[in-house]
């Protein structure tokens, strides 16, 4: 259906020109047919005039049953833009790695043209297929055909986030285990804690296939899960002299740039003191026909990073520096103490506190004793510099 | 029941993704054994058997329409088979086997607007986040600066011309959805002056305990107005994080006049040489300057310059400042160096220098 | 006057074997002919059986018109040691860089001999020559034969302590500035505020003539005064192929530990990106015949560190990236402004709030403003990471 | 004023230096050119005149009688014209001008008990305090463990045999006069347990406001005791820091049973190569043991072989530790990694290992 009303968007078209893709190009693409898009183009740009939002907090809506996975969104110029009086957003679980068939990508096309704005991001910054703007009451029907399609909800609010990861295995040559897998096994495993928000916050998985680390999973997941090896760095040296022969400056480029300090390079071999290699991958990356991680693969397991509200940003930090990943995946270890670690959170955790901040509160230590884990030296960058030790033990008087 | 009111499902999770895979990558899973990047936007994966796939990378505004799916959808058909994926830093990306199609597919989608690039050591997509298209929270907009940048940058997507990877990202408000905090370039919306409370709804829309609790600095205090629990708000105690607008609508801060955008730089996330680091602070504060933010795109501009013509080959942005020394990048860059640069939130004292490795 | 009381010592005494000098070797010489000094040995003794020390609290003791200098020591085993009922330590400030002649040493043994233990500690950690222990009545006597002698006691207390510093140009050849007439300098500039507290903390110098630190001022004291140069590092080429050819192994010792990464080697030249450079010394430490620092010399001036208690141990960090120490140091800028951070401090800083301390409670910044200091890049290790700044500039509504 | 009745002299300031100085040092003041080290012990200073500066460095336990001074004062008439000098880590050096000398003083030193060495790559005088010979303060003796642990190393003190600099210091509590928080190996006096509270006497001889003000960790709360003010301590959150009984004499904390010491590594001072850097735990307690404390001799020369058997050229502790990573030096050591360890003070979380820099 045609949409006749029409807005004057003078600044809006100014981001028309130019040689990266224009949302504005999207919006009006969408506008055309759609009275809700239409509406977000006229509302938009008097944001643009104005340079102030026009969107309330959402109330809590959903679908029966769920939690999380729909953001409420009103407009406060509702009479202005009626269309757009509500203007939800639905999460919807993206396939592990983001690859799509063009038939199922015209499938959710077709609901969202039938249900929504017939707006998208692919993706959001989470990972799931962001399908922008609609009503309440199309909620439970888009939901019922996404479902029939195979589509489920993501993550919103205090549950477990929609799972993404990096394409590892199906694309790439680093991978120390299979990222695809193990997010896909996750996102099940944990279905009932991604639709039922039952944490004090939100709790995010990411899983990325070696230290390159192309899902930022260390920046922005509670759960970090990033592959690597703990044997030798396998080596073509044909290859490396093949690099050298190149171009490649070894001795700039490569070993002067090893934070180990690991290698040297002497016109004909390289050498690697693999016991003090960190694996960051620099080297590898250099010479991807020459190099590759070792054979003994798997993962490092991190938690708490977030934004930085409220006590200032986080990196993940190591709790098992080294796990193997293989199926069955129901055996996994690690996962159990992610769920001791959860009860604990649940239980001890104040609202709206990260578990990367929690932890930080009750203490490394501490929190380590709690969920079963002994403390090893790789769980830290340095042992304390300060002499304020709590000394649990001491002796008695006989 | 009856058979045409269909059982409601839930909880099925998302669709099994080998159902996406195209039969090329499902034989070669787990055995790609080396990749080249023959041109910007081209990656070409080989595997153990031999087998060889060519990825083809082109960028997207992330915020596109069912209409621009569906294109990408129709080229994929007649390209890769009907398979492509999008990236993590939300660029589209076709899967094709036969080298051929490489060409005719760049230039049908540079045709429709999608400039192919973004690999290697070219700049990639800007991760970014809602802005004034879909959120409350939002000092500025998104999608409107990240295409003002791209299309300063537009050559450094479409060539791999600079020393190293540089991730740029961008976040409308302190929450930081775009996960700035870790990025090479980030552009960072921010308010400057303290929530205005809406004292007739504050009452009735948010908790007063828990109002008070959100603030990290302890500016807000509990009242009452008109014989109704309310709080007040210490302004010189404010550093307008919006932490409070988020757990109550009554306390907005948004404000044209003073809201905008912060510049910070340095941040990584691979571990990659240097161990992630959290980007810093570089340019406090650009006023919101819409359609094109130009004050925004030739700051970034000019910092992307500067270390193309400075750092050493693989040196990010953060590694090369660690190099070279912070007063050098002022110096270099000519940004101005203030107060505002200096911490004085929880670990302020550690961010002081504490040596003298300076340079001169 | 021999001492005829005599304590059995079976452990202390096996703290005279050992290649190492045995201090209760110097306890037992002092012994000898010292009353005082040999009830240390009994008192010591029975610390060593008991695992415990036997001193009390120090009252305020001192001699007139001083508030630091003394430190009061009280023994709580009086009775059993009366000769160590007091043994309050004097601390007489050494003259700069611990140079003496055999001369001057006699005098003061001649002094302490008569009016104290007969044991000394040459020296203390903040520099001054301790006089280890007399009785309240001999305070002011010894004072008057000390100043007599040329000698004058130091800090102690709230108040300015004891400057010490490196032997700098007296006998190393990569003194930046003149630290030791600084140092002279600077003790009787401050001549007041050293022997009568005043501020709500103790306030320590040290000055060292290079980035070696060889009085590690960086650690520990309140005002670090560290030599560095700003222009170009100097260079005998020859040399550096001389050290080469002897065996040093430039590249590896050299080049890959140089932290600024600018050093080159191509077996022929050293090339130094003197811009990089961080004057850290080490390649000058190396190579002290062929490298040198430059010869625009001055000093870093840095505030603030200091032990653990109670907020954590500090580094002392920048405030002035650069200045030169030249005669007449009456002109020396930076003291002023040191002058105004303790006016700051003294009103506005807690009660045993050391300096380093009080600026990071008011924050860096606010500290500059306070003092009329401009901030720059150099004050810092990196900008702020976190976004809580406290915007103070706005724009109003014409 | 009469004759007799001498003015008393106060603020007088310490002498001038310049009194005390050699002759050659006033002829070369600032001319030095650069210098060797012949042997352990040994400097020669050679000046752009071309003068030579013979230094010649022997251990002192620094707590001296005046008789040992004067030993040393003879010595120095003999062989230095008189000169004679302390370094920063208190020990003695005598200034010749005359080479020849050398040899006969360093044999009258090492008879009188005082061996020569301590420069360059040797390991020199141990820094330390005053423990029981005067402080109250102290959790541990300082002269009995230092020269312990010089007699353990004396080797290494004699010859300049190990890849780098290390220096040790020692401090009997937490106060760290002997400023061991930047030392290469650091042995730190420890309690464990809190306070006992002298009930009677606090009232008279403390000011609760100060007292409660002291705690780090809030562990002390204001009570009264028989109708005056006095304090309680929360064992559980004290961490036996003793900050309250340098305010308040009536709070001891010394306990036979559970005091000792604690290990540190890693720490420096100078700005060659890395900047300056704490020490950090490695082993979290070991009782007194006096008089020779030989679990404190032996774990230290433990981690100095380790690291002598371990680190590349120049390679300080806490830089051997940075390249090699904190687990591997547990490894090597066999020092066991416990709770204790890990920091839980006020910035501990950047303590964690925030990436996955490690080594297996
Ligand atoms: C849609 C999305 C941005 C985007 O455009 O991509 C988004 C949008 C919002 N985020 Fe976010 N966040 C999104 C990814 C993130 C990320 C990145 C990530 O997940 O990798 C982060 C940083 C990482 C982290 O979790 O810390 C992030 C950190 C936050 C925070 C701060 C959380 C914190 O602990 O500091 C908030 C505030 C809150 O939770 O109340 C927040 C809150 C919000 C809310 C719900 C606003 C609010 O206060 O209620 C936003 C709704 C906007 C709207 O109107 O649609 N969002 N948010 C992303 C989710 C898409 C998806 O599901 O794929
Ligand atoms: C497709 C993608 C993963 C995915 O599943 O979507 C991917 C794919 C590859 N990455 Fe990545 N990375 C991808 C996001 C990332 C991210 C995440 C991000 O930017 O948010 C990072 C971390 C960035 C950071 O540190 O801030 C990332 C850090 C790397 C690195 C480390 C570079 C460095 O020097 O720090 C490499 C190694 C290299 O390029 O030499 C790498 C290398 C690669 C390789 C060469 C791996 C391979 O052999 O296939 C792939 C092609 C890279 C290229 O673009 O040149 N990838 N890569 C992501 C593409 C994003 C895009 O559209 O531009
Ligand atoms: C004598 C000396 C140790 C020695 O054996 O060399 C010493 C001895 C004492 N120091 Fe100290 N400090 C001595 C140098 C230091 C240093 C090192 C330095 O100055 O370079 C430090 C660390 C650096 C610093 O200032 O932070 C030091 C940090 C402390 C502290 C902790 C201060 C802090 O801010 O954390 C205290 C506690 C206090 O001030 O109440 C302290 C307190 C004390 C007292 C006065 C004990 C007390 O609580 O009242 C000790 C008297 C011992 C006695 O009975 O004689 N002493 N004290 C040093 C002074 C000798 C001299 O004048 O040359
Ligand atoms: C005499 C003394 C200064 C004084 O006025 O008393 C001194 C004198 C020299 N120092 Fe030092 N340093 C002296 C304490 C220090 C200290 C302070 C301390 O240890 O408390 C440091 C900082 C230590 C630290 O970082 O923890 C210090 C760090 C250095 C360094 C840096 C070494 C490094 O690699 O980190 C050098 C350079 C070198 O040796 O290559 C140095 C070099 C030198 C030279 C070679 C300078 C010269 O050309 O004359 C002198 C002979 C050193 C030697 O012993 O081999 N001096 N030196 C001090 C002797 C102490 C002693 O008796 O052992
Ligand atoms: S994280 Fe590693 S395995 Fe995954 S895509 Fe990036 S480079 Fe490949
Ligand atoms: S992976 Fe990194 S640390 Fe390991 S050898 Fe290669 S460059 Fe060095
Ligand atoms: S960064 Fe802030 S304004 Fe932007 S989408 Fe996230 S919550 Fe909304
Ligand atoms: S904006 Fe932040 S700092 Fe200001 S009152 Fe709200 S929560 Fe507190
Ligand atoms: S600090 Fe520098 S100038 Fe002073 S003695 Fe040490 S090396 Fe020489
Ligand atoms: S002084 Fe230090 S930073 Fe400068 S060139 Fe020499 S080794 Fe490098
Ligand atoms: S370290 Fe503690 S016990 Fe030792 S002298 Fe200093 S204050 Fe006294
Ligand atoms: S010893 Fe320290 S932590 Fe314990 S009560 Fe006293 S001041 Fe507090």
């Amino acid at each position: 259906m045609a949409v006749d009303k029409k807005y004057e968007t003078p600044l809006l078209d100014q981001l028309e020109s130019g040689e990266w893709p224009s949302f504005v190009k999207e919006i009006k693409m969408a506008a055309a047919n759609n009275a809700m898009s239409n509406d977000l183009l006229g509302l938009l740009e008097q944001s643009y005039r104005e340079k102030i939002g026009h969107w309330k907090h959402g109330g809590i809506v959903g679908v029966m049953g769920y939690g999380g996975g729909v953001i409420g969104r009103y407009t406060d110029l509702a009479e202005k833009y009626p269309d757009i009086s509500h203007f939800h957003t639905m999460r919807v679980n993206q396939p592990a790695g983001w690859f799509y068939t063009s038939e199922a990508l015209r499938g959710i096309c077709d609901i969202w043209e039938r249900h929504g704005s017939g707006l998208t991001n692919m993706h959001g910054s989470t990972g799931d297929i962001i399908l922008l703007g609609t009503r309440t009451e199309e909620l439970e029907p888009t939901f019922a055909e996404l479902t029939k399609l195979g589509f489920d909800l993501g993550g919103s609010g205090s549950d477990v986030r929609t799972p993404s990861c990096c394409c590892g295995k199906a694309r790439c040559e680093w991978a120390c285990y299979d990222t695809m897998a193990l997010t896909y096994y996750i996102t099940n495993r944990y279905q009932d804690e991604l639709h039922r928000p039952a944490f004090p916050y939100k709790m995010k998985f990411k899983m990325a296939g070696c230290p390159n680390d192309c899902v930022a999973s260390v920046a922005r997941s509670d759960i970090s899960i990033i592959g690597t090896w703990r044997d030798e760095i396998q080596v073509d040296m044909e290859q490396v002299r093949e690099y050298a022969k190149n171009g490649t400056d070894i001795i700039h480029e490569v070993v002067l740039q090893c934070p180990g300090k690991c290698l040297d390079w002497d016109g004909k071999d390289l050498k690697i003191d693999n016991s003090s290699c960190r694996h960051c991958m620099h080297c590898i990356n250099v010479m991807p026909k020459a190099l590759a991680p070792g054979k003994d693969r798997g993962a490092v397991i991190l938690i708490g990073s977030k934004a930085p509200i409220v006590e200032g940003a986080l990196l993940s930090s190591v709790i098992f520096p080294f796990v193997k990943i293989e199926e069955p995946f129901d055996d996994l270890e690690f996962l159990e103490v992610i769920e001791n670690m959860w009860d604990l959170w649940c239980e001890e955790g104040k609202n709206r506190e990260r578990i990367g901040e929690f932890m930080q509160r009750v203490g490394l230590g501490n929190f380590l004793e709690e969920v079963g884990l002994e403390p090893v030296p790789e769980m830290v960058a340095h042992p304390r510099e300060n002499p304020y030790i709590f000394y649990e033990e001491y002796f008695e008087e006989e | 029941m009856a058979e045409d009111t269909p059982k409601r499902l839930t909880d099925i999770g998302p669709p099994h993704y080998e159902k996406f895979l195209p039969p090329i990558i499902k034989e070669n899973y787990g055995k790609w054994k080396y990749h080249e990047i023959p041109r910007a936007g081209v990656l070409v994966h080989t595997s153990d058997t031999g087998a060889k796939l060519y990825s083809v990378r082109a960028g997207s505004p992330r915020l596109v329409s069912t209409k621009k799916i569906r294109m990408f959808s129709e080229l994929a058909d007649k390209y890769s088979e009907g398979y492509l994926r999008f990236t993590s830093r939300h660029n589209v990306e076709f899967l094709l086997t036969k080298e051929e199609n490489i060409e005719p597919l760049i230039k049908e989608l540079e045709a429709m607007g999608h400039p192919v690039g973004g690999t290697g050591t070219a700049i990639t997509s800007i991760v970014h986040t809602q802005g004034w298209v879909h959120c409350h929270s939002a000092a500025t907009d998104a999608s409107g600066i990240v295409k003002s940048v791209m299309d300063e940058l537009i050559e450094y997507f479409k060539e791999m011309k600079l020393p190293g990877k540089i991730r740029i990202a961008l976040a409308c408000c302190l929450n930081m959805c775009g996960a700035v905090h870790c990025s090479d370039i980030a552009i960072l919306g921010i308010h400057r002056r303290p929530p205005k409370i809406n004292k007739e709804n504050l009452p009735k829309m948010c908790e007063v305990p828990n109002v008070v609790a959100s603030c990290p600095t302890a500016a807000i205090r509990p009242t009452t107005y008109e014989g109704k629990q309310s709080v007040e708000i210490l302004e010189e105690n404010c550093m307008f994080c919006a932490n409070c607008f988020t757990v109550c609508p009554a306390l907005p801060l948004a404000d044209p006049l003073n809201d905008g955008v912060s510049i910070w730089v340095g941040g990584k996330v691979s571990n990659a040489r240097h161990e992630p680091m959290f980007s810093k602070l570089a340019i406090p504060f650009i006023p919101n300057n819409p359609p094109r933010w130009p004050e925004v795109t030739s700051a970034i501009r000019n910092i992307v310059e500067v270390w193309a013509a400075n750092a050493r080959k693989h040196e990010r942005i953060g590694e090369w400042i660690e190099r070279i020394g912070w007063p050098k990048f002022f110096k270099l860059t000519g940004i101005e160096f203030r107060k505002e640069h200096i911490d004085d939130f929880k670990h302020a004292g550690l961010t002081f220098k504490r040596s003298v490795h300076l340079t001169y």
